[in-house]
């Protein structure tokens, strides 16, 4: 089975050349091509993130000056959420799986999917340029009227950017969900779909109804700032928390979006290496549409202490509270199918339980911000700080790296080293905790974001949080090198090194041009591995 | 043939004369679609979906006027009183009119009857064009008057801080529909030469189906705007 | 997909309507009905869209998905507007004699002007003597 | 407070206990169900391990009571906190009948706090142990947010909007005050602190300090600015008489009568033509600009404190603010 001789013709050899790639309407070269500029923006906003710890370790703002600090956490903020967070998982696992699936040969729009790639190139090109022009300064919040009026960076640039990588999310929703309602596989109905597939409708609902709202009001920001048309300015009766609102109605649902797909990769691997079927798969099926409804009615618990009126804030204190049930839900869901499986202690797993370990904190730290009484004193602290990390960095990339490792052999026909792998997600994990952990005391001590310089009281805690940095750093570093390195030495995968059940799993790694040598019949449920054997390809 | 016009293309699969897949297919029909029903099922889904987007669009601007015009009462009135009512009816009539000529361009095609699919698209581009003149003489006259929101914005009167913001609003949701008419027009004329080189028959008309429901969609947002910035107050015209 | 062919006859009736409808809407608005003014004017607007959602762009005739994605819209439209408004219009109910403490609560200072419902405490007497 | 490494802030008002409680109990919570999780995790994880890779797990799906049960219970646990949550937050957010009336301006990069019967101090604040204080506050430039840890209270300042935060100190000390929304370049530097002293020491803080009170601050804009070459005592000017105006109701040009309250003092200086007192013409210019936040309240104090009986009177203790109309 460890031949290093890979299958005569696959979707990354049938064609060569710069070309075949740039103009190509195949779904896993586009979800390929998504990797590589989503690795350029996570190494870009590591790099801001490197600063800002750098400069964190010293109460007196000495590293850079205050100016440069800000512009330092507001990139690291814009490259992350809208150039990593968002298109990592449905851009990039998302396009090479979802077809292969659900038995299709490719999205419903191939040409449309290649335009999302080349929309979400540009936008990033204009954030580039915004940053090398001098960055911004205002937060990736872009909170008017300092955005507006006071701030002097390249506010419009990189307004531009996010506006039209805006559209590469919306195109790529609608791709995917209409490629899952109508180019599903014959029997592939609608509960023998796989869990990711049910997360990736789920967070196409969400892509589809959020992000227009922010593209409109990044337009509206822009016409105030460019043009003069006071939409939020006070001093035209305007009101900034309008802007608050707008902004978020859309910035909540999108943390949806980027922890949406990273759960549905969750419950494939799971499902994969206890061998055994998720437990509770509708639960879990509900619970991802449930997580993209709900969270379109909670956002203004970011604007708690903002100025809302006490009654409004109870309202949204309420439905933030319920829309925790559903995560809540489908952490239960996971634990239970590990109940009784056959546990096999592989890489994908290990980032699996890094995962569970880190979305748990971040999840349950979200009831202290949704209740009303803490998030007075909470808001604006490092206790949300380090709330979204867990979240974001706990769950949607270790998500995010749980899913690449599980489908690396399929897309590049190799395997990577397991125990390298396995080191990985310890030093990450490990990173992660001791970066991230001492700021949720430094939030409850009080301590402001974005704070170019702090009290002496504070040190501590900050320096254990950037020798974190600094092996979460190493981590991810390691990552890089043992994938790149399975590339040229990695032996042949096979069609189903993980034996998996699955349809991408029956065709050979990496696959044919149209994955399918003819379109697979389905006749059985999703995870069905208990009552049959598994072959091994 | 262009494949997407616009920044946000419309998913209507382009069809060239070469056509892919194995002969006996229609040669509109892609290769990664079993059969022709459900490309154009994926198609029209696709578009209703981008309809959706659409709405959510314009929901952050008519947010923005909903709860000013809570806000400032007087300076909406006053603000809608500045514009011109006959100009406006006229071309909500103009638009209703686009509409119905699509919707008969539409089922000109789904009959088969080329040349008046190619006439009723021809009307319905007339009818945008006319819209967009009458559009251009509001904004110019807007402009004379310096009522456009701005370092030179001019308004006595003391609402004047917040009659900007009504104004603001007017051309942002106005100049907003107007792109969208711009971007639905190129779109027809592409429609049309296609129409025009007997590109589509009673089996496959899905491009014309497709930018009638965008057509329709731009028309409902006039007929939502109309009411809601030129008719705010016109009772204290006649006191 | 819908291919539901409707006779013309349907579009000139849907087109009639739709110019009576515009006709009312633009006559009711010069008569003076007050806080009514806008509900009316909405309602109409909103028929004149149900038409041209139904019978032109053919919702009428085509699947129940179809009709599940334009009610979607519209409801997450009425959410953007309905929770905003429900923070702005709810400003000011929180009302405490001491004042309402918490961000942008208030337009003026001091506390709020007493609603109807309560009586207004005295507050002219001067501030309490600071003990010895 | 600031040797060794601090692990939790002071409770510095009487909110804080409360706050801090609410803490507790969500965290007990929050780490009990985490440690179930992990556990459960852990042990499956060892107990189920197959190192071949080959068995296969047992045919679970799952079980309909296990899903009502771990839906329905964190909803009441959630609910729960939620219940308590609310309640510490009205509390905070409903201010005591007596309040010592603070008024503060931040501007970008400093808090600027006001004593009514004089004192104004930057980026520091002197208050008295055990009396409830409320400090109302505004922005003049862009979004800031006055937050104290140690009291636990936090509220933003919005421009063109009044906030207000409200805390009675329990403990004696130095606390520090810091800006939570972000506002510009030296977002960091707008911090300070906020210094509670006995009663006793306060009031010789307060008298010592012998600053102008704001309606003698208030008094002094109003001849600068000029207006009382207008705004004669008897109304013969060019403009109204303001003597004992205050909360009365006022006829305008256009008919219909306001009360004076601040907004309507406040409009009448920025946009004097917005609405004219019957019988006088628009000839009043506009003072935006010449006049800021600061002196605004100053004009509005003034204004307050001139009686029916055309005397100016200064009163050196506090007049509580009379009520202003709520928009």
């Amino acid at each position: 089975m460890t031949t290093t001789v890979l299958p005569r013709v696959n979707y990354l050899n049938v064609r060569h050349g710069v070309a075949s790639w740039l103009l190509t309407k195949d779904h896993k070269r586009i979800g390929i091509m998504y990797l590589v500029v989503v690795t350029i923006a996570f190494f870009l906003g590591g790099i801001f993130a490197t600063g800002v710890r750098i400069e964190l370790t010293t109460p007196q703002g000495d590293f850079v000056s205050a100016d440069t600090y800000n512009r330092l956490f507001t990139m690291h903020g814009v490259a992350m959420v809208f150039f990593v967070l968002i298109p990592s998982v449905p851009a990039i696992l998302g396009n090479f799986a979802l077809p292969l699936m659900i038995g299709a040969k490719d999205v419903a729009f191939p040409k449309i999917n290649l335009l999302s790639w080349y929309i979400f190139v540009i936008g990033f090109f204009f954030t580039l340029a915004a940053m090398v022009l001098g960055g911004v300064d205002t937060g990736w919040t872009f909170y008017t009227p300092y955005s507006t009026v006071y701030s002097n960076s390249n506010v419009l640039m990189t307004g531009i950017g996010v506006f039209i990588a805006g559209f590469s999310s919306i195109l790529t929703g609608l791709n995917f969900m209409v490629t899952i309602h109508r180019m599903r596989a014959p029997g592939m109905t609608w509960f023998r779909l796989p869990l990711f597939v049910w997360a990736l409708y789920a967070t196409s609902l969400v892509q589809i109804l959020g992000t227009p709202v922010i593209a409109i009001t990044v337009g509206m920001l822009a016409l105030e700032r460019a043009l003069g048309f006071g939409i939020f300015d006070p001093r035209l009766g305007g009101d900034p928390v309008l802007f608050q609102h707008l902004f978020w109605f859309y910035s909540h649902p999108a943390v949806y979006i980027m922890i949406l797909p990273p759960m549905g990769v969750i419950s494939e691997v799971i499902a994969c290496f206890s061998r055994k079927n998720v437990f509770g798969y509708s639960f879990v099926a509900f619970s991802s549409l449930a997580i993209a409804v709900f969270g379109f009615l909670v956002w203004a618990h970011h604007l708690f202490v903002a100025g809302i009126s006490p009654y409004s804030a109870m309202v949204f204190s309420f439905l933030s509270f319920a829309v925790a049930i559903p995560s809540a839900v489908k952490t239960f869901n996971w634990t239970a199918t590990l109940y009784q499986g056959a546990i096999w202690w592989r890489a994908p797993l290990m980032w699996v339980f890094g995962f569970i370990g880190l979305f748990l904190i971040g999840g349950l730290t979200g009831l202290f911000l949704a209740s009303l009484g803490l998030d007075v004193h909470l808001h604006d602290t490092y206790f949300v700080v380090a709330h979204f990390h867990y979240i974001m960095v706990g769950g949607a990339i270790m998500g995010f790296f749980a899913g690449l490792h599980y489908w690396w052999p399929k897309m590049t026909g190799r395997m990577f080293s397991n125990a390298a792998a396995t080191l990985a997600a310890l030093l990450v994990f490990v990173g992660f905790n001791l970066t991230f952990f001492p700021q949720f005391i430094l939030g409850y001590l009080g301590m402001p974001r974005r704070y170019h310089a702090y009290s002496e009281e504070f040190q501590v805690l900050n320096v254990l949080s950037s020798a974190g940095a600094s092996i979460l750093a190493v981590g991810y570093t390691l990552i890089a090198c043992y994938l790149v390195y399975s590339l040229f030495k990695g032996e042949a995968a096979g069609a189903n090194p993980w034996r998996a059940t699955g349809l991408e799993w029956k065709t050979q790694s990496p696959p044919i041009p149209d994955n399918f040598p003819e379109t697979p019949i389905v006749n059985e449920a999703a995870y069905k591995y208990s009552e049959r054997e598994i072959e091994v390809a | 043939m262009p494949d997407g016009v616009a920044a946000h293309a419309d998913p209507h699969g382009p069809a060239s004369a070469t056509g892919f897949g194995a002969a006996g297919h229609h040669p509109a029909l892609q290769h990664h679609f079993q059969t022709l029903a459900q490309q154009q099922e994926a198609a029209t889904l696709g578009m209703w979906i981008f309809l959706v987007t659409e709405v959510m669009f314009f929901g952050g601007l008519l947010m923005a006027y909903l709860l000013y015009r809570v806000w400032y009462p007087a300076a909406w009135s006053e603000g809608s009183l500045e514009l011109d009512i006959r100009l406006g009816a006229f071309n909500t009539v103009v638009l209703i009119a686009s509409s119905l000529t699509m919707a008969l361009g539409v089922r000109a095609a789904q009959t088969g009857a080329q040349k008046w699919t190619v006439r009723w698209l021809l009307i319905t581009m007339a009818l945008g064009f006319t819209f967009l003149v009458v559009k251009f003489f509001e904004y110019r006259e807007k402009y004379l008057l310096h009522h456009i929101p701005g370092p030179n914005f001019e308004f006595e009167g003391p609402h004047a801080g917040q009659v900007e913001l009504f104004l603001s609003l007017y051309f942002g949701l106005t100049g907003l529909h107007a792109l969208h008419m711009v971007v639905g027009f190129s779109l027809l004329a592409v429609i049309t030469w296609m129409a025009h080189r007997r590109r589509f028959s009673p089996e496959w008309y899905t491009p014309v189906e497709l930018s009638g429901l965008y057509w329709h969609f731009v028309d409902i947002v006039w007929i939502f705007l109309f009411p809601l910035l030129y008719l705010v107050d016109r009772a204290r015209q006649f006191g | 997909m819908s291919g539901h062919i409707s006779p013309k006859k349907t579009y000139y009736v849907i087109f009639g309507s739709l110019m009576v409808l515009t006709t009312i809407t633009v006559i009711v608005a010069f008569i003076n009905l007050g806080a009514l003014n806008f509900p009316v004017a909405l309602g109409i607007a909103i028929l004149k869209a149900t038409l041209v959602i139904l019978f032109f762009m053919h919702v009428k005739y085509s699947s129940r998905l179809t009709k599940l994605i334009c009610g979607t819209a519209f409801f997450f439209l009425m959410v953007l507007f309905g929770l905003t408004l429900s923070d702005y219009l709810s400003r000011g109910w929180f009302t405490a004699p001491g004042g309402t403490a918490g961000a942008g609560t208030q337009v003026t200072i001091g506390p709020p002007a007493p609603t109807e419902g309560e009586p207004a405490e005295p507050a002219e007497e001067p501030a309490r003597a600071p003990e010895p | 407070m600031l040797e060794g490494i601090p692990l939790f802030p002071e409770q510095a008002s009487s909110l804080a206990p409360e706050v801090d409680d609410l803490y507790f109990f969500v965290t007990a919570v929050t780490a009990f169900v985490a440690l179930l999780v992990v556990f459960f995790v852990i042990v499956f994880a060892v107990k189920y391990r197959d190192r071949t890779g080959e068995k296969v797990g047992a045919p679970i799906t799952g079980s309909i009571w296990l899903e009502l049960g771990w839906t329905i219970v964190p909803f009441f646990v959630s609910m729960a906190i939620f219940a308590w949550a609310t309640i510490v937050f009205f509390h905070m957010v409903r201010a005591p009948d007596q309040t010592l009336e603070i008024y503060s301006t931040g501007k970008r990069w400093m808090w600027r706090f006001q004593h009514i019967d004089g004192q104004s101090e930057i980026n520091e604040l002197h208050v008295p142990l055990g009396r409830p204080v409320k400090v109302t506050f505004t922005s003049e430039d862009v979004l800031h947010s006055l937050f104290i840890p140690a009291f636990r209270v936090k509220a933003d300042a919005i421009p063109g909007r009044y906030s207000s935060l409200w805390f009675t100190p329990t403990k004696v000390g130095e606390y520090h005050l810091f800006c939570a929304e972000y506002c510009g370049t030296r977002h960091s530097g707008m911090i300070g602190r906020v210094v509670v002293m006995e009663p006793n020491e306060y009031q010789a803080w307060l008298s010592g300090g012998g600053g102008m009170s704001m309606t003698a601050r208030g008094e002094q804009l109003f001849q600068q600015l000029g207006c009382v070459s207008c705004h004669l005592p008897d109304g013969s000017g060019r403009g109204p008489s303001l003597v004992g105006k205050y909360g009365q109701q006022e006829q305008l040009a256009s008919g219909d009568a306001v009360t004076v309250d601040d907004t309507y003092i406040r409009e009448s200086i920025l946009t004097p033509q917005m609405k004219l007192v019957a019988g006088y013409g628009p000839v009043m210019p506009t003072f935006q600009g010449q006049v800021n936040e600061q002196g605004l309240m100053s004009l509005i104090e003034y204004i307050k404190s001139l009686p029916a009986t055309g005397t100016v009177a200064t009163q050196a203790s506090a007049a509580p603010p009379a009520p202003g109309a709520a928009r």
